[in-house]
């Protein structure tokens, strides 16, 4: 063994050191009293600052050195958890390039976030437990990211969503806050079955949830044995596993049919919008996939991969079309962000694992920036978050104008950005694999440049609009300056706000760099993959690019740009345009509606039907038998075609209400039936054990 | 005739079904929970027996033994404490007339 | 050993019946702590005196006289019961449910081999032994216990209190 | 058990019988001696007590039958005996005539475990003190039953009194002992014992002489007084509050028994507490080789005797608590104090030079002492003017 690996093996070891620090600062926050303001602050951002050098020290032990240029820089730690009889549970640790970059990744940007954190929250009285909150999901997230354990990845996958589920509805006395934290757990627990039953069937046929071990037993690495049994649906039972974990990461990653959670995400405060549903734990899906990646390539004839695509393909396209034509700044970010998710999801089904890992990173950077910079917007206008009732920021805000500006241009993909790398490596990816799919991406990439353009208009371009009111617009649009009322004038916010802005900016600028082909080779692709082989250019996609990109720009100028937004109340250009479409898109394609019609609606019929069975029993027997002789006493009394009529239909109701009774009889809440019910139904559970 | 483990396991297995014909059968909560001591010390003995029939070299058994007690008697005082308190509510504590949780 | 056993046996199994079907609740108590005794006795029989001690402490000493004390609460103090309905349809299925769950028992333990072992009369325990393993080895579940018990006592505290404070 | 066995063994006559029958006899004469010495001991206790308290309240006390009274227990005795035997009618029988019974067995099985003297025990079990504990429990059900099952309101209030007390007493009780067994290793009374043997004249090692054995000492007197229901702690029978609690309705042999089960409990205490705390067997001159056993458990009567005196000096000079002085007094200044107690024997244990330990521990003994009883001292009363209007 080289020194090189030992070195891996000592720091893989030790990984479980990054997600520790911020555990113990959540653990310690959690006594805190709600006056430790700054003592709650300084933990959470010191502790995250110890796993970022940490982070940062694994990442650098597994960049390419001197002779190991062809294969992964992997090492791993696993130890047993505990033992029951002759079975071991193990837990373990992993360091590969994949869990450094992310590790740090998350570790970085969630130290900036928590720095700017401390502004936006400055004046909520429960500044603790927000911090206490964002600790424990920086520690969940962290630990997710460095398990080498599929149960552990999970126990933290669960955890991370607990976070989640905690910090949008921090405020949770809104209503509509508390409304949401409920759609986020429970749509991405429809996710988690499918996961959750990807990994028993994973821990069925290897019989081990480790993913690499030393024996090379691990369950990624019986991926290609996998592959060649038979699963379900004619796929392989690695196919099979595969498709399973990824509806897990379809729930957390917001893709399709589940993305409906994300944008109501958005009532949580904003550095959690910019931490967990667009920097960390929604690309945690992502992440997972990636992580997997072999059980999904394991049969080259699974349709799971092109699933994969199709389902980010599509999440792409729609969310962007959704983003159009939102007002809410926020919302229009989180539409973004999962139809960026969608175009890395859509990469990894292309086979594109590192064109998926790399927009992962650098999406990461800018849309926590443009995040950042929203909530600063939204800081700065006093808790505005109407675009309509925006405008003019760029001179009141100037650094988070540019920061912004940095930002938008990384996800509109224009050239010397990060965005426009990253992005460009996905559309390659696809062109090769699939040409509708590239088609479809590239229409969404237009859209993309298209609604970032309209929201810098809108926000930042113009006039402030702020102030007014809707209707009466009597309060004057044009002369903010010079008005008295210097509350309600945006402000730019103090350096704690603004300094992560400008941070993550440098690195929305420069990071793309690192993924081109044209400076020294695919720089990531080497330390992320090298044994898999650089996908070919295509200069025909990186110039269409380009010109889409340039062409939502100047579509964004021509409708936003030119003439701004005079009155909040004025409606939307392209409204007239796209007329009865607008509303629809505005309406998102009506996807919850929809969801409300069937789903729920459905679950709520079921419930009224149960509680009307409920009803039925509580009458009890005595009643039902004394309507049955009623009943009968009546078609004795008056025969008559009438009272025959009647009587057949009382009997009708009699049966329909018997048959429930029958069944709810089972609950009528005396300890002694269940506990009855209990000991006969472990009497046959022996039984069957014998007897079988 | 040798005293066996079987002798000590078939004679709890009958202290366990005493117990819970009278879960099953008293309509008085204190009744019950007695039951259910009956069960938990067929159970403990149980380990107990297998201590000294088999695993006398090891602590274990014992040990086992120990938290069991602790979780009875823990138990217990937290059982009595409801009938206390369904008491003061209910004027009553017959297990069937508990029935706020029918369905 | 043998004779000693049964005598227990019968003691212990007396002391259980008496205490599900006897119809005053003192009576059922005093009872149980028959039972208890006998499953006392069988431990001293199988060389656990530590448990034998404690079961007579903690069982005796401290959970039966709860019981009296949650009897003299909550009932009329003499105990009475109210007239018992005899072999009623909900004595007879318990009955029957506890007798199939004894026969399910009982075919299990006839059914394993381990249960042939005769005595091989360990050395008796040794309580230092035991106090070293809780707080050695075993010290995680043994302070868990600990903080068990703490909560069990506040919690019984709280519950039994509950209705006090409301009233004032 | 042992000791007299090889006793029996070393006899010119004796010795050459067959092995069972030594063995039997090795057994009889324990059992004898527990049965036949203890009750004896109660009995004149009784007489002690009467004359004691007699003098103390300034009387004679009995002086009528034989000299100084000397054959009062055996007329008392058989004035009981001769006595009817009343069950009140709606009485429930059985637990009513159980109840007395249940209450000397308990006592009687707590002088199994209590060294008379080197070696001279009925039983040598390596757990005695938690059998002590366990079995001291015994005797509150006795007292609960026949509260109980007398049917009359003054008795149920005493057995409930009594239940409340015992229970809450226990606990201080066990933790001043724990001190004991920290020190020793042991749970066996017979190592208890041994390890207090040594020392100038056999006298300074006893526990008695550290400052947590002292504490030791007064915290589990005040707690077997109260689990045997002694004055100032003998609320269950409080005579001019509740007649006399749980044994109102009991008269004749019945009545006896109790007294019995009650006495035999105070001295089987007193013993614990000599065992535990003041040595034992161990005194000057017991550790002779042939004499030495007769001389310790000289030493042991003497000091159980001792104990007995004070127990009854105190039953002749307090007054009876109240209720919640009781509780209070239990759980707010005996339980922390026996917790604290703790603490500081395990630090005497480890604080070297043993002067030290000792100066250092009683400092911190009296002054947890000085906090705790400052602090669960009666609120200090106002004067109350009171006023007689509407």
């Amino acid at each position: 063994m080289s020194d090189h690996a030992q070195h891996l093996q000592q720091l893989a070891a030790q990984q479980w050191l990054i997600p520790f620090f911020p555990l113990v600062a959540a653990a310690i926050q959690s006594l805190l009293p709600r006056s430790a303001r700054r003592l709650s602050a300084t933990l959470t951002i010191l502790a995250m600052g110890m796993s970022c050098l940490l982070a940062a020290r694994a990442f650098w032990a597994t960049l390419p050195v001197g002779e190991q240029h062809d294969e992964v820089a992997r090492a791993f730690f696993n130890f047993t958890w505990f033992r029951f009889g002759t079975t071991a549970l193990e837990f373990g640790f992993i360091l590969d390039p994949l869990t450094a970059g992310m590790a740090l990744m998350v570790a970085f940007v969630g130290f900036w976030i928590f720095v700017n954190a401390t502004g936006y929250m400055a004046e909520d009285e429960n500044f603790t437990r927000f911090f206490c909150f964002l600790s424990l999901f920086a520690a969940s997230m962290l630990g997710l990211v460095v398990a080498n354990n599929l149960l552990l990845l999970f126990m933290c996958w669960e955890l991370v969503g607990l976070c989640s589920y905690l910090l949008i509805g921090f405020w949770y006395f809104k209503p509509s806050a508390a409304a949401a934290m409920k759609k986020a757990f429970i749509t991405t627990r429809v996710g988690d079955i499918g996961f959750f039953i990807g990994i028993l069937m994973l821990y069925q046929h290897t019989g081990t949830l480790t993913l690499y071990n030393a024996e090379g037993t691990g369950a990624l690495q019986q991926a290609g044995s996998l592959g060649q049994l038979a699963g379900w649906w004619g796929l392989s039972l690695a196919g099979t596993i595969a498709l399973m974990l990824f509806i897990g990461a379809m729930g957390k990653s917001a893709q399709f049919p589940l993305h409906v959670w994300l944008p109501d995400a958005m009532e949580g405060p904003t550095p959690v919008s910019a931490l967990i549903h667009a920097a960390t734990m929604v690309a945690a899906g992502v992440f997972m996939v990636g992580r997997m990646f072999a059980l999904f390539t394991a049969n080259a004839g699974d349709w799971v991969m092109d699933f994969v695509m199709w389902i980010g393909c599509i999440t792409a396209l729609f969310s962007a079309t959704i983003a159009v034509a939102q007002f809410d700044i926020k919302r229009v970010l989180a539409y973004s962000t999962c139809s960026q998710l969608g175009f890395m999801m859509m990469a990894l089904g292309a086979g594109g694992l590192v064109a998926g890992q790399f927009h992962l990173l650098t999406h990461a950077f800018f849309k926590a920036l443009l995040f950042l910079g929203s909530g600063c917007v939204i800081i700065g206008t006093h808790h505005e978050q109407d675009m309509r009732r925006m405008g003019g920021l760029r001179k009141y805000m100037p650094i988070t104008f540019w920061c912004y500006l940095v930002g938008m241009l990384a996800l509109a993909g224009v050239p010397p950005f990060a965005g426009f790398f990253s992005k460009d490596e996905i559309l390659v990816a696809t062109y090769h694999h699939n040409k509708l799919a590239w088609v479809l991406a590239t229409a969404a990439a237009f859209l993309t440049a298209f609604y970032m353009t309209r929201q810098m208009f809108m926000v930042f371009g113009g006039t402030w609009r702020g102030g007014q009111h809707d209707a009466h617009g009597n309060e004057t649009t044009g002369h903010d300056e010079h008005h008295g009322h210097a509350h309600h004038e945006p402000h730019e916010v103090s350096w704690n706000m603004w300094l992560p802005l400008v941070v993550l900016s440098v690195f929305a600028v420069f990071m793309g760099w690192l993924g081109t082909p044209w400076l020294a080779g695919n720089l990531f692709h080497h330390y992320l993959a090298p044994e898999m082989p650089a996908p070919e250019h295509a200069n025909i996609v990186v110039v269409l690019s380009v010109v889409v990109g340039a062409a939502g720009i100047l579509l964004g100028w021509l409708i936003y740009g030119r003439r701004p937004m005079q009155h909040a109340a004025e409606p939307d250009p392209l409204a007239g345009t796209l007329g009865g479409l607008f509303t629809v898109l505005n309406r998102k394609w009506y996807v919850d509606e929809l969801y409300e019609a069937t789903i729920v609606r459905a679950t709520q019929a079921l419930g009224t039907l149960f509680r009307a069975v409920d009803k039925l029993v509580v009458d009890g027997i005595l009643h039902a038998i004394a309507w049955i002789w009623w009943g009968v006493s009546q078609l004795f009394r008056w025969i008559g075609d009438e009272l025959i009529i009647n009587g057949g239909f009382d009997a009708g109701c009699e049966s329909v209400r018997g048959g429930g009774r029958l069944l709810a009889r089972l609950q009528n809440g005396r300890v002694q039936t269940y506990l009855r019910v209990m000991a006969l139904g472990a009497v046959v559970l022996v039984a069957i054990y014998f007897f079988r | 005739m040798t005293l066996t483990l079987g002798h000590y396991l078939g004679m709890s297995a009958i202290l366990f079904a005493i117990g819970l014909a009278g879960a099953l059968t008293r309509r008085n909560a204190i009744n019950v929970l007695m039951s259910i001591e009956i069960m938990f010390n067929a159970g403990i003995l149980n380990l107990i027996a297998a201590w000294h029939f088999r695993y006398f070299e090891s602590l274990t058994p014992q040990l086992f033994a120990v938290f069991a007690v602790t979780i009875a008697a823990a138990e217990s005082a937290l059982g009595l404490a409801l009938v206390i308190a369904v008491y003061r509510h209910y004027r009553s504590v017959n297990v069937e007339e508990m029935t706020a949780l029918r369905g | 050993m043998t004779t000693a056993f049964w005598i227990i046996t019968i003691v212990t199994l007396l002391g259980a019946l008496l205490a599900v079907t006897l119809r005053n609740l003192v009576h059922c108590v005093l009872s149980l702590i028959l039972f208890f005794l006998g499953i006392a006795g069988h431990y001293f029989l199988l060389r656990a005196d530590f448990f034998g001690t404690v079961q007579i402490l903690i069982y005796i000493g401290a959970v039966a006289v709860l019981i009296l004390f949650a009897i003299m609460l909550t009932r009329n103090v003499t105990g009475e019961e109210g007239p018992r309905e005899i072999l009623g349809m909900k004595w007879w299925s318990g009955a029957v449910i506890a007798a199939l769950v004894a026969g399910v028992l009982l075919h299990a333990v006839r059914r394993d081999a381990t249960a042939a072992v005769a005595s091989s009369a360990p050395k008796p325990l040794s309580v230092a032994d035991l106090g070293r393993a809780l707080v050695g080895d075993w010290v995680v579940p043994f302070e868990g216990m600990a903080v068990l018990l703490t909560a069990a006592l506040i919690g019984a505290v709280v519950i039994a209190l509950e209705e006090v404070q409301r009233r004032r | 058990m042992e000791a007299v066995y090889h006793f029996l063994r070393s006899l010119r006559w004796v010795g050459d019988w067959p092995q069972p029958v030594l063995w039997a006899l090795a057994f009889a004469v324990p059992i004898v001696f527990v049965v036949v010495v203890f009750p004896l001991i109660f009995a004149y206790t009784t007489l002690v007590e009467r004359k004691a308290l007699g003098r103390i309240q300034n009387r004679l006390g009995p002086n009528r039958v034989g000299r100084w009274g000397i054959l009062q227990p055996i007329a008392d005795g058989l004035k009981l005996l001769i006595k009817e035997d009343i069950v009140p009618a709606k009485a429930d029988r059985v637990v009513h005539t159980l109840a007395p019974v249940i209450a000397v067995i308990p006592s009687l099985m707590l002088f199994t475990v209590i060294p008379v003297g080197s070696g001279l025990i009925p039983v040598n079990l390596n757990i005695g003190l938690l059998f002590v504990f366990a079995i001291s429990t015994g005797s509150v059900l006795a007292l609960f039953m026949g509260g109980w099952a007398s049917r009359n309101k003054f008795s149920l209030l005493g057995a409930m009194r009594s239940v409340a007390q015992v229970v809450s007493y226990e606990v201080p009780m066990v933790l001043a002992a724990v001190v004991v067994v920290m020190a020793v290793g042991s749970l066996s009374t017979v190592d208890i014992a041994a390890a207090q043997a040594g020392g100038w004249a056999n006298v300074t090692n006893w526990f008695v002489f550290r400052p947590w054995g002292f504490v030791g000492l007064v915290l589990f007197l005040m707690g077997a007084m109260a689990e045997s229901a002694r004055t100032p702690f003998d609320l269950p029978e409080a005579e001019s509050e509740i007649i006399a609690g749980y044994h109102t309705e009991y008269s004749g042999f019945k009545f006896a028994l109790f007294q019995l089960g009650e006495y035999l409990a105070a001295i089987a205490m007193a013993g614990v507490t000599v065992t535990l705390f003041l040595g034992g067997y161990n005194g000057p001159g017991c550790e002779l080789p042939v004499v030495g056993k007769l001389i310790g458990m000289g030493w042991f009567f003497v000091k159980l005797f001792a104990m007995i005196a004070v127990i009854i000096w105190i039953r002749g000079t307090w007054p009876r608590i109240r209720v919640d002085q009781l509780m209070a007094f239990a759980w707010k200044l005996m339980l922390p104090m026996a917790i604290i107690n703790l603490i500081v024997a395990a630090l005497y244990h480890y604080i070297e030079p043993k002067l030290l330990a000792w100066v250092v521990s009683a400092g911190l003994l009296v002054l947890s002492w000085a906090t705790l009883s400052s602090l669960s001292a009666p609120p200090h009363l106002q004067k109350r003017t009171y006023r007689y209007w509407a």
